[in-house]
């Protein structure tokens, strides 16, 4: 099959899980990548040779492991940086997982600033948005008085353009949208979204949660029309560990927000009548952040990009395809989402007439097809389409054509299973 | 394998999805409740109507797998007539048998056709979605008793 | 020595760090415990053991490697509740670290609901508080246009008790402190402050991220009157990873505090018009939660269990005395806070006459004797001495006698090497 | 062991730390700065005063370890009486001394008592500590040039 990683059977001994049966001594195939991903060994063996030979608290620790510990967490951001392309490596802010990179910012407009979003201000999001990058601009609107509104999407998954005149205006204070979409796959014209709202000044807010695992992302080779203000993504989604996400920020913007959380590390002074902050990125990062955790990020950023990703996403692109059709030979299963591969994200979500998705994921986890069921946090989506939940299979560099085959099986089979013909 | 599924997905089941009993929503009714179960998004809006300290009805509307919704129906089967008290005790036992992780052996002579949801145990993810009607009954009838005292 | 853990030295094989050499092939001397802990093999096995058979999202997703991980990270949850005596382990939310669950109080303080925070309230803190615990409220105080009151303290770093009555009034809504200073060592007189600020209706806030590691804490054993209605603690104190931290909080406390981040897991149902949130814990826990941390932070505690939080807080008095005794005997050096070691827990901080901290903690760390210097996060409680900084030792349950020895020799060693005689 | 910390602490130092030089602070000015090390609390007050191109005065009030008193003494030394640019080109030869950890070769036809400090590059942690005077006078000459510009 065209696409495929050459070293594909190199790549799965990799990681350990995949070589762990289920119930029944089944093997497990793995389509729930799109949720979190699986940990190569060498993330692992980053994280443990930390805590076993170097483990200390960083920045305020002076002695020789506090040193070697600052060292490892300050190489893991440099990592992150060179993996996304990030202009300045300071311009990468760790926070616990995405959701808390997208609040921060939602959080932080709420007050004093250039930036600051107030009442009569509009707010832009998209229909098709995980509800971390929903729930906070309602917050933010709510606390604000501005005015949420949202792109809405067309039957086959993608945004509807036609809406930009109306909803980007000179009004409009911020605009976010995700990458690429974790119910629908859809990959999002971002550059030219980013050049519109730029246009009117807007700040450009974009949830790289899926699209940091499967797209070569280079901010740097952005021209800066169109190059996102602010990104966020997830360290559990690209082979790294919980515990950690990342907002990157151009200087510029970070700058001009306040801090967020207060405390430790995110201080210049501290006396009891007021206190002063630290630079960026340490002004967002208050208590001791997420060490081990950046160690192993910077471990599996360095595993992604020594596998390359255009490599993963031709991958991605090859094993989606394959899986596209093998879906649509299966009598009455509708894929909610572009069908174009070539156009979208490895996660593919569908529902099957006269099943309801649990009952799907449940026959397949008995034969050991590992998908997801349920709405995915993207309730509006789904509703858009006029279903409660889908369910969903997403695929990841280590997905093999024979995993495809197995899922298509047991497609076919709960449908007998469930006396469908 | 399809031994295993068989034991989640009994025959008993399987009707209840199909034919589910006491569906719809019906009046007179003393409360209403809507409850969700948040990863999947199954719904049920439930009413129940209380007289003389028996469950005269209960009725429903409701979206969800086939456990939801056979255990919906095998609940208002259940409850439907009882005395509230005998009611409570039908509820803690299909709560006990749901949380016991296949453990519990089931009373056929208190659940009836909810003995068929005693292989459910074993599949904790599905748990909620046998639980999901049986809680907002739980809820919906206690405030109907509020109403009633207050 | 009376008080020592009986098994010290088949304690100390459990933590592997404590084997390995520094520079020159100095064993390491490690008394920067207060900054963080180190972990045992016990809690980095089983953080490899979910990294490598059992990693997958949890809650939401629904097959097998799914149910494992929702089942080891709930399991979590309970052996920290157990940890605590939580009365329930719905009350115990995960949070980044102790400083993320501090400002989650602040913050959702600061919005609609019956603990709101308002113009003409007063918010009381503490002069000994760790910058993690004054900054948040800072904050708080400057949105809602509260008063920040503080209690200042003593010579010997005692809380100045006298102020309780001019503090804690009807004006006040929140008091907040520290249980154990990670300064001063002071250990403050949670349950009188508590009962006099639950006597004006005020909430109390409790700073744990220094107790939690030293003293056996059960809340459910507690008189109602005298537990804090909030307590917040760190988990790479307490043996376990970073990137995760506890706040507990009785449940009507909670419930009353409106959501703090808006995103996945913690929404009942999520529309573009607006959302309705779920229950405690998962109201406070958007996104992706810690999971492979609260495996370890689980394993963590229970290895603190076996041991047994009598026995440590036995052992830290006993190595504290020690070490009093032993800094007493150096010339020229000052102790900052209480020198009898009943009454504080295991962080010393001092001063040498005619040397600044970094050049002690330098010399120290030549030898590989590990501590601290600078402000540690507590830069006002410095400024009450009249000092800018510190150096500050701090044990825990691997610290030997033979360690205190070796850093009482070096900081003679250190006033001969900068020729203080 | 000895020796690792005579490499830190080489007797130049321990000379300037005990009798800084240009301490105090003096007018005129054209900027002053305040800056903060925030991992430790080491704080510099510092003065910058400009005329024809040329740094006239480096006066300083501060508080910290020898590293950091030491490192002002000597920039107060060096700056002194040169061009701006001069200076400038000083401050860039230090930073790269101090951020060479160990690799760079110090000249000490430009740096003079500066190249007591290429010990302090092989401790990560006072590298800071060095820096903090240097990085001061940076922003306070900036300032002044804009001052005098504006
Ligand atoms: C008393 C006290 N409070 C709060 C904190 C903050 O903990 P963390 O940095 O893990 O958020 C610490 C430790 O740094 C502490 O000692
Ligand atoms: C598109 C998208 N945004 C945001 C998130 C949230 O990531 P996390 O749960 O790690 O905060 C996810 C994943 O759950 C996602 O797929």
């Amino acid at each position: 099959m065209k696409g495929l990683l050459p070293d594909l059977e190199v790549i799965r001994k990799d990681f350990p899980i995949l070589e762990r049966t289920l119930a029944d001594g089944r093997p497990l195939v793995y389509l729930d990548s799109a949720n979190t991903s699986q940990k190569p060994q060498c993330v692992i063996d980053a994280m443990v040779d930390h805590l076993e030979h170097h483990n200390a608290n960083v920045a305020r620790a002076m002695h020789q492991l506090g040193a070697e510990a600052s060292e490892a967490f300050e190489a893991g951001r440099d990592k992150v940086a060179a993996f996304i392309g990030a202009p300045s490596r300071d311009e990468v802010i760790f926070t616990k997982n995405a959701s808390e990179a997208l609040n921060l910012v939602a959080n932080t407009l709420l007050w004093a600033g250039p930036r600051r979003v107030g009442e009569g201000d509009v707010v832009v999001t998209t229909e098709m948005e995980h509800h971390s990058n929903i729930v906070p601009w309602q917050m933010l609107a709510e606390r604000s008085g501005a005015e949420l509104k949202w792109f809405t999407f067309t039957d086959e998954g993608h945004l509807d353009l036609s809406q930009v005149d109306e909803l980007i205006t000179e009004r409009t204070k911020v605009v976010t949208l995700t990458w690429v979409s974790n119910m629908l796959g859809t990959i999002n014209p971002i550059a030219e979204i980013t050049r519109r709202a730029h246009e009117v000044g807007a700040l450009v807010v974009v949830d790289a949660s899926q699209a940091a695992p499967q797209l070569p992302i280079d901010l740097g080779a952005m021209p800066e029309a169109e190059r996102p203000d602010l990104i966020a993504f997830t360290g559990h989604k690209v082979v790294g560990p919980t515990g950690i996400g990342v907002l990157w920020g151009s200087r510029e913007v970070l700058e001009q927000l306040p801090p967020f959380l207060g405390g430790g590390e995110m201080i210049e002074t501290v006396r009891m009548e007021g206190s002063t902050y630290a630079g960026i990125p340490h002004k967002f990062e208050a208590g001791t952040p997420p060490i081990v955790e950046a160690v192993g990020l910077g471990a599996a950023v360095d595993y992604l990009g020594a596998v390359g990703m255009e490599a993963i996403h031709a991958h991605e692109q090859a094993i989606t395809r394959y899986a596209l059709e093998g879906m649509q030979s299966v009598k009455g299963l509708r894929v909610l989402g572009p069908l174009d591969a070539t156009q979208r994200g490895g996660a593919v979500s569908f529902e099957i007439e006269g099943l309801h998705p649990h009952d799907v994921s449940q026959v397949l986890d008995v034969r050991g097809v590992a998908v997801r069921a349920g709405h995915h946090c993207a309730r509006p989506a789904h509703a858009r389409f006029g279903v409660q939940s889908s369910t969903r299979m997403s695929s990841y560099l280590y997905t093999t054509p024979a995993e495809i085959d197995a899922f298509v099986d047991a497609l076919n089979y709960t449908r007998s299973y469930f006396k469908l013909d | 394998m399809s031994a295993e599924l068989d034991s989640l997905y009994q025959e008993i089941i399987l009707d209840h999805y199909k034919n589910p009993h006491h569906k719809g929503l019906r009046e007179p009714f003393e409360a209403e409740v809507h409850h969700v179960n948040p990863t999947c998004g199954d719904e049920i809006t439930l009413r129940v109507h209380l007289a003389d300290g028996v469950v005269q009805d209960v009725s429903y509307d409701s979206l969800g797998c086939s456990i939801s919704q056979a255990s919906t129906s095998v609940m208002a089967d259940l409850v439907i007539g009882k005395p509230v008290d005998e009611a409570m005790s039908i509820h803690e036992e299909f709560l006990a048998l749901m949380q016991g992780k296949g453990t519990v052996e089931p009373d056929e002579e208190v659940l009836e056709d909810g003995i068929a949801f005693a292989g459910v145990a074993k599949f904790p993810a599905r748990v909620k979605c046998a639980l999901l009607s049986w809680m907002a009954w739980k809820d919906a009838t206690a405030r109907s008793l509020e109403e009633s005292r207050g």
